[in-house]
Formats: structure tokens, C-alpha cells, sequence
């Protein structure tokens, strides 16, 4: 309930950092994750102590471990956003149509990606807006019709103000039906199987009427919606 | 049966202009460089690529579509180049975008021999428009075909006279796969020793998928993007 | 998340009477010595088994054969086995065979998450019977689906406590691509190395698909065939 | 023409290290090559000087060598026949997946194997007979549906001494349309895309008498039928 007396801004939220805070908490030991650029990159840095998760990176690589130390950059090991990385014990290298065997396969356990859109659906949009330059889904599309959980770590709204959680996606599609949960910086919501975002949890401070302002698609809203713990 | 080559240039003989090539690599890890130069210094053109990514502006395929070599790009992701934007909305250079497994699998399922396959992936979107849907298990898939290629270019880190190579760490990425699917697969090295120095246990690469190899010279390994960690103090 | 389990027992702990399994191995090459005493010495039965082969009398799947623990047979392979001929006669075995290639790729496609593909292996005969049959580029081909199984037992030269696998030999065979297919696969090993031991490089079964590992004992590793030429005097 | 003259037995003909040798010929420089279990395994031993093949198994090796020598068997090390053997310098082992990747992918350029009949339109059944146990067909299926050259090896009649070469084979079929040549104990003939066995050699001293006596399929006979030259 900080700074709730004096706001006159939008809501008190989440960071991108505590985004990544929040999702971490769904990890479990053992799983196999793929981290998507951006927001879920960030998760690496906040597994919870006496858990173990092992990255996946689909461009051929599961141990992923930090960023090397400088001067100690190999060209020849990076992640799927080209960034120069390190291998942790017990890590292991394949090629890419193993690395989606292992995806498509269900191999692993949790994926987490960006959006630019959500729908009550669960369906995403994050690889295209008509009218702009395409780049390429690269593997986002393996990545959403193949994970059994996928989380979505995105802004509630666009820089526009607009929802990025829609009853319907407005931008192309890169997956139908398969977004689990969603968590942005003024929530966690699941996407239930016949149609609605249930409200999980509130981010420190911020109101259900914001979220509901802030949400396109239909919530769905518990009696009581915690606050979300960040520990 | 010499597969040993001297260089690119010899590697690459045959290879004519409207031809379809395939290229390994993840961004700029695990690309042919020495192909690619050779290529540029060439008057190929009208070439169709396959290849996961397009290079920046000034390494890579960058090289080949700066010089207007390429008129059609296969790949699941170009966002780092300049010149492609502009040729592409030009309209000069056609555009396939392929999710990533797809494509990787698609090449596989080109050296293998298995002509199409269902995948969930693309499903709905627009990848799938066009394409046959079917369902299995209640999951809704659809149906891609292989994908082949006239020369497949691929990079490796050691390989030997009878074409077997070993990669090394994530510049293996779509090197294994293409290197299946090309009717003619150029394999370059950064080091080429003679059969049977290489363990056969260990060989990431068998030597009947390579028609042609050389030892590449001069590999920059350029980094995109230079992440790192401060020392501990 | 602990892989590493004492034996072969633990490994096999939740596997019923009933389920379907997956073993691999060419031969008596390669096959999961321990898991199979292990199954032998317990009152598991009606199982299915996937397996190239279906051992010899008194070794491999025929040990399980004679205790007449399994229901059904899927093998590409079961000439070498007395005990099996008797028990397909007599109705009390079921056998499903599958040509090798199609045996290895529908693994390979239940583990990678192709539900479905086209191999022209089989189209014409038999095994192509009531199966959807269509042309690529003029050659048909047969619709094959994916194998999964509730377990598969693999066996590898060493493996570490990730569940990293490396086969020795011919000995690999069908067991990466039935490791990739099992809902839980059990890898025995000749040797357990702690994480880390085993260069990233030259993994040939990435752990994440291994859920469970051991060491094994007493591996007899028997010969079928034992061929040789004499020394030269 | 020797042995022509007091035959009184069925005409002279190879036995199958001749067969082998006859085979043997057909090899070109940087072939892969794939021999089945029986007179097919005979080929490696003659391979023509000059020429280099590698000799692929389909349990998973490139760069087959001989059997090894005596006390230095190694369990892990055998090929398709579940003989053991030896790998030469450049060999590479893979897995089933991959092997048969090869195969089905046309990598391999020649397959030889053994047949119980082969029909005038280029059908193989070895793997089956009614009535009789079944071994199963192990990778015979993959081999003739996938190989651009299928080079049957056997002899000319089966041991109730009727012909194994028909014009439409009785027993059920290992693959259709896909033999492209036959080498029997008394004749190299060829599958012709319109149907019929065209002889193209007599085994030395057997006359295309006796061999349209031992083939039931349509036989096509060119004028000239020369005989075998085994070097």
C-alpha cells in the first residue's frame, strides 16, 4: 500500500526486474527452461535458492551459464539472442534440429517469451506488426505450439496505453491457444480454458480497479486476489 | 575419390547463378566465411538462400545481398541488417520467413529423405495458411515439406580428407542439417587433417553427407553482441 | 534434482505390468543388460517392448521371453530366438514388425514431437497395408506415426549424473533416439562421472532427455557372431 | 565353352564368391556402399584396385573394415550381421536414425543384397514366406524403397531348382519397382522400366539356353550376349 496516498500517477508496478522476480517463483527443481529474449532473460538471475533449472537455448545448447568474464569470450558459444555466454558443468551441445526435437518434443518444461499481444484465448502475438519492418519469428512459433507451460512476461500496456490483453489479438498471430499464465507489471493471470484472464495476483500497491482498467480482454476476478510476494 | 579441395574458389565449382544454397550458421557463429567471400567475389547471382539468419550489413550473407546477389532469402530471422530492409521493401528481394524448427527439421527431413512431415508449430498463424491441417491427439498440426538445396555451405571446426567433421560449441547450430540436405555440401574447416586422425565415436558430421572440403583461412568469428561479466575483484 | 538412482531396481520404480517400453540395443550390442535382469527377476508383465530385436534364448529380451513377461512384441528383427518362434506360434506372443528405418525415425519422431511422416519404406508391401499412401515428386510413400513409450531402458558407455549419455561403438544404435521417446528414460551406464566430467561437445544424449541414470554391473556384453581372420605369421 | 562339351549336368555356372566377384565390378570410385547378410558381405573382398568404396552398415558405421583379428573382438563393434568387426581410418559411427537418414536420403549409392525372387518389373520379396517363421525384414524395406541402385545377388533358381526371376513374384514383397540389376550364377540381366529382364551377360560357359530355361519372368535377349569377364 505504498505510495497509494499521494498517486496521482498510474499505479504503482512492477520493473521488468521484478517481472523476472515474480516468474522466477514458478520454477521448479529439474526443469528444463527456455528463456526468451528481453524480460525473460532476466529470470536467470533470480532462481530461488535449493532449486536447480537448467537453460535451454535453442540454438544448440542446454547448461547455459552467465555471461563469460571479459577477455574470455568465445565466439563460438552464444545464446539465441548472439550474445557471448559460458557453459555450466554438465552442459551439453547439439544442433538445432535436435534443440527442437527437445522443444517440440516437450522435453522442456517451461518457456517463457514476450508479447506484444495476449488474447483471453491464449493465443500471443509477438512477431510482426503490419505496416513495420519484419524480422522473423525464429523460434517463437516451435516455442509457443510445442511448450506444455508457457509464460508471458510483458508491460500490462503498450507505450501507446493500450492493453496488450486482448478478448481477441490484433496483430498476426504466432501461436493459438497456448499461453498458461501471464505476468506483467501490475499482475499474474492465468488464461483459463474457457476463455478469460483469472486475476492470480496484484503487484505491490496496484489496485484491482487498475488492472481492470488496464485489461481489454475478460478478467476474470477472485473475491480475493493476494498481493503478490516477492520475498 | 579426392573430397580435399585447395580452396573456396574449387570448392564452389558448379555452383551457377538462380541456384538454391543452403548455409550454416547462428547469426554470424558457424558460417561459412571463406564460401561466403568467395561467393562475393563472384558473379553468381540470383541465388535463393537458405539460411536461419541473413548476416549483418557488412559480414555475413550481408556481404552477398549488398552485392545483390541474392534474390530470394529462406531464413526464420533478418532483423540485423540494413540492407535487407531496404532491398525487401524494394520489392527486389523475395522474402520466406520459416519457424526456426521448422526449418531446421525441413533440412533434416531433406537429407533424410522423409518428404514432408506434421508440426504444430505455425499452426493458426500465418505459416500454417494454405497448408493441410490434421490433428493428432486433439493437437492440431500441419504438414511441411522438405527442403534441399544445390550446395550446402557449412563451417566446422575440424574435419578430415573422408569429409567427416566436428563442430565446435553453438557454431554447430544448423551445420549438421543442411550439411544432409545438400546435393552438393562444401564443408569448410579451420582445420583439416587426414582420415583417421578423428575418433569415429566422435564424429558429429559422417563423411557421406560431404562432397567437398577444404581448410578455410583468415576466420574473423565476429561476436554480435559482446556480453560479459566484470571480474571479481 | 537428483538423476542418479542406486540400481536398476530404483530406476524402475513405477513401471507396471501393462506399460510399453522401449529398449535399445542391436543385437545382444548395446541392450540394457541390468535393466533387463532387473524386469526378469520381477513379477512385471503384459508388457509391450520396442526393440530392434528380440534377443537370443537365454540373453537380452529373450530372459523376459521365457518368463513370459511380455504381451507384445515390436522389433524389426526376431530371428534369433527359439523361445519367441514358439510363443508367436502358439498365440501368446503379438508381433508387430517394422522396417528398421521406420522403426529408428518413428522413435526419433516420438521423441522430437512429429506426431507423423512420409517414408517410401514399405509402400507396396505389407506393412504399407491401410496405410495413407501419397507421391512426392512421383515416388509414393506411406504416412507413419510417432513411437512413444512409458519408459525406455538405454544403455550407454558412460553418462554422467545429469544424464548426459556417450555410447561406445555400435553400441549406439537405436538408443539415443528411443532416450529421446521415453516418458521417463532410464539410462545405465558402464561408467557414472559426476557433472561436468564429460566435454559439452561430445554428448550424444543430452541429458534432458535422460530422467533417470545409473551405474551398471557384471555387463557380460555377449558376442553373436564372433567373426575374425587369423593373424598374419 | 569349357566344360561345354560332356554337360550332362545343369550348365556350368559361378558359385558366389564369383557372384561377388562379378558384383564387384560394378563399384565406381566414392561409392558408399551397403551389402547385405550372405553372398552380398562376399563383395568387400573384391573390390577393384584404383578404386576406393566405404562400406556403410546400417547399425550405425560408415568405414566398415575386415573382421578383426583373433582375441581383439570387441563387443560394441559389429555390423548389421551382428558379426563383429573392424572400423578403418575415416569411419564414423552414428545412430539408427542417422544411418538410415542415409539411406533413405540416397546417400548411400549402392545396395546389394539377397532376394528368394525378384519380378520382371523390378519387385523383391526376401523377407517373408507364408507358412514359414518370420524373422521380420530388418532394414531390407528401407534399403530397396530408398537406394538409387538395388543390385540383387542370387542364385538363378531356388533349391527346388524353379526360377527365383518371374514375372510377378508369389511370395509378399520386401519392395516394388526398385531392383535395377540382377547378378545370379548365370546371368547379369538388367530391369527394363517397360518390364522384362534384359540379359546383359552370361555366366563364362553357360548358354542364354540354359538361362531362358531358369528364368520364368519375360527375358529380353539382345543379339549379342557376351560372356562374364571375371579379370
Amino acid at each position: 500500500m505504498r505510495n497509494a496516498l499521494n498517486n496521482v500517477q498510474p499505479a504503482p508496478m512492477l520493473d521488468k526486474t521484478g517481472i523476472a522476480r515474480r516468474i522466477s517463483q514458478e520454477l521448479e527443481d529439474g526443469w528444463y527452461v527456455n528463456l526468451g529474449i528481453g524480460i525473460p532473460t532476466l529470470v536467470a538471475n533470480f532462481v530461488p535458492q535449493g532449486i536447480e533449472v537448467t537453460f535451454q537455448s535453442e540454438n544448440g545448447i542446454l547448461g547455459m551459464g552467465p555471461f563469460p568474464f571479459e577477455g574470455e569470450e568465445d565466439a563460438d558459444l552464444i545464446n539465441a539472442g548472439k550474445q557471448t555466454i559460458t557453459a555450466l558443468p554438465g552442459a551439453s551441445i547439439f544442433d538445432s534440429a535436435t534443440s527442437f526435437a527437445m522443444i517440440r518434443g516437450q522435453h522442456v518444461q517451461l518457456t517463457v517469451l514476450g508479447a506484444m499481444e495476449v488474447s483471453d484465448t491464449g493465443d500471443i502475438a509477438n512477431w510482426k506488426i503490419p505496416g513495420k519492418l519484419v524480422k522473423g519469428m525464429g523460434g517463437a512459433m516451435d516455442l509457443v505450439a510445442s511448450a506444455e507451460n508457457i509464460i508471458v512476461a510483458m508491460m500490462h500496456t503498450n507505450r501507446a496505453g493500450e492493453s496488450k490483453l486482448l478478448s481477441q489479438c490484433s496483430l498476426p498471430l504466432t501461436g493459438v491457444n497456448c499461453v498458461k499464465k501471464i505476468v506483467t507489471n501490475l499482475a499474474v493471470l492465468e488464461v483459463t480454458p474457457d476463455a478469460g484472464f483469472r486475476l492470480l495476483e496484484r503487484a505491490p500497491g496496484v489496485r484491482v480497479a487498475d488492472i481492470q482498467a488496464a485489461t481489454a480482454g475478460r478478467l476474470i476476478i477472485p473475491d480475493h486476489v493476494p498481493e503478490m510476494q516477492l520475498g | 575419390m579426392q573430397k580435399q579441395v585447395a580452396d573456396a574458389r574449387a570448392a564452389l565449382e558448379g555452383l551457377r547463378s538462380g541456384m538454391t544454397l543452403m548455409l550454416g550458421g547462428f547469426g554470424l557463429c558457424g558460417i561459412p566465411e571463406n564460401c561466403i567471400t568467395a561467393l562475393a567475389e563472384s558473379d553468381i547471382n540470383a541465388l535463393t538462400c537458405i539460411s536461419n539468419n541473413a548476416g549483418v550489413d557488412d559480414f555475413g550473407l550481408g556481404l552477398l545481398l549488398h552485392s545483390r546477389q541474392i534474390r530470394k532469402m529462406i531464413a526464420s530471422y533478418v532483423g540485423e541488417n540494413a540492407e535487407f530492409e531496404r532491398q525487401m521493401l524494394d520489392g527486389s528481394l523475395e522474402v520466406d520467413l520459416i519457424p526456426q524448427g521448422s526449418l531446421a527439421e525441413r533440412c533434416r527431413a531433406g537429407g533424410a529423405g522423409i518428404p514432408a512431415f506434421f508440426t504444430p508449430a505455425g499452426y493458426g498463424t500465418e505459416v500454417g495458411e494454405g497448408k493441410e491441417v490434421r490433428s493428432f491427439d486433439g493437437k492440431p498440426h500441419i504438414l511441411e515439406h522438405a527442403l534441399t538445396a544445390d550446395f550446402a555451405l557449412v563451417k566446422a571446426w575440424r574435419g578430415d580428407t573422408d569429409g567427416n567433421l566436428i563442430y565446435k560449441g553453438t557454431a554447430r547450430n544448423f551445420n549438421p542439417v543442411m550439411a544432409m540436405a545438400g546435393r552438393i555440401t562444401v564443408a569448410e574447416v579451420e582445420e583439416l587433417v587426414p582420415a583417421g586422425t578423428l575418433d569415429p565415436n566422435m564424429i558429429h558430421t559422417p563423411g557421406v553427407f560431404v562432397q567437398r572440403i577444404f581448410q578455410g583461412s583468415r576466420y574473423e568469428k565476429r561476436i554480435e553482441q559482446r556480453t560479459t561479466r566484470p571480474h571479481a575483484r
